[in-house]
């Protein structure tokens, strides 16, 4: 099981904040396949992959990076803070 | 090094802060702040909501701090970040360093600047008369790490 | 640009300066301070003192500024010099850019402190348990003039 | 005649903040030379250029600056404020 996060802009297409999901995804690239297959909500927040940013058990990564023992997944638009 | 990080929804008091920081540490002869306010150039900002990703915000200010205490000769660091709903003027953010050498205070505040902007998950949502709309990430905050 | 210059022999308030300065500038989101305090390494300065050259010192310091104004997208501009006696740990002065840009108030910001240091007479004289002695001038800080 | 000033260690080794001169000198190097011929404490205080700093008027110049029509000159060492 795997909590998945969405921020921001990602957030309000999909309609929710966090979800478990029971996966097999092994990276994050196919995570995100997963969940486009879903629904067109899914489709649309993931349209464009290169407007995201994805964070790994709360640390920042790359869409090819593993998901082995990972716990939580959050997917946001590039941040702008400060 | 010292150093405190803050996130949090209610104001803080930027003269306090400033005038706290690093205070009897007579060792440190530099001390560089910066200060965030909510930017309202054309007068019709209604106001700013600031999300932000709890758990992972801390942990990524503190890397980043922790950086720069490595390149930089840092004797006090403090980070303070708010979310949540703001007025326009309203103070968003501050950062402060504290160095035996105005050039290290100097680069490293700004080197804080330069990665809270695009490596602290925060998002910007500004309200104004004609709607609300995510703030986009500027190709210039992306570039300004290249300095580094 | 809103441009404030003091040199005085009282201390002045870091905090409050701090929290007044740029206050109700909507348009200016980026303010960066910068303060010096009188350093004791050792634990053994008694004091220092700072002379200057009155009339001099005013117009040397106006002139920076308005070059710092030329050169970047500046609001505000504040810098503060104390002279006369300082004890250990004592803020000898400040400056305060604000700006639309952060990047510009932090370049603003440290281009005045090191034309500061160069090119406004004050010269500063450490008393230590040992004797006073005039501070002498850094290769560095001349150096530090060269990148702008 | 010229208002002369003298700061941080130049007054010092000179022994005064201030003098009005009477003087021919048309260069801030001649205004150098007079005083450097004057007394010893003079020479002393002028011994290394390299060390010193002048201004004109309330300007930092050069020593080869001219003085037509300069009412103030002020000569000390390197600032260090800041």
């Amino acid at each position: 099981m795997l909590d998945v996060l969405y921020f921001a802009w990602v957030r309000e297409r999909i309609g929710l904040p966090k979800e478990r999901i029971e996966t097999s995804a092994t990276t994050v690239a196919e995570l995100v396949e997963e969940l486009r297959a879903r629904e067109e909500r899914y489709e649309v927040a993931f349209a464009d992959l290169s407007s995201l940013r994805v964070a790994v058990d709360q640390e920042l990564t790359e869409f090819d990076a593993p998901l082995s023992g990972a716990r939580e997944v959050a997917f946001f638009p590039p941040m702008t803070g400060g | 090094m010292g150093l405190r990080i803050l996130v949090q929804q209610e104001p803080f008091d930027f003269g306090a802060e400033c005038d706290g920081f690093a205070a009897g540490r007579h060792d440190l002869g530099a001390v560089v702040t910066f200060a965030g306010t909510v930017r309202d150039l054309g007068g019709d900002l209604r106001g700013m909501e600031i999300e932000h990703y709890p758990g992972m915000t801390e942990k990524a200010l503190e890397a980043i701090a922790r950086e720069a205490e490595g390149r930089w000769d840092l004797g006090e660091v403090l980070v303070i970040h708010r979310h949540g709903p703001l007025a326009p003027g309203e103070r968003i953010m501050m950062v402060a360093t504290a160095s035996p050498h105005r050039k290290d205070a100097f680069e490293a505040a700004e080197f804080l600047m330069d990665y809270l902007k695009s490596r602290a998950p925060f998002w910007k949502k500004e309200t104004a008369k004609d709607g609300a709309a995510w703030v986009a990430a500027k190709n210039e905050d992306e570039d300004a790490l290249k300095r580094w």
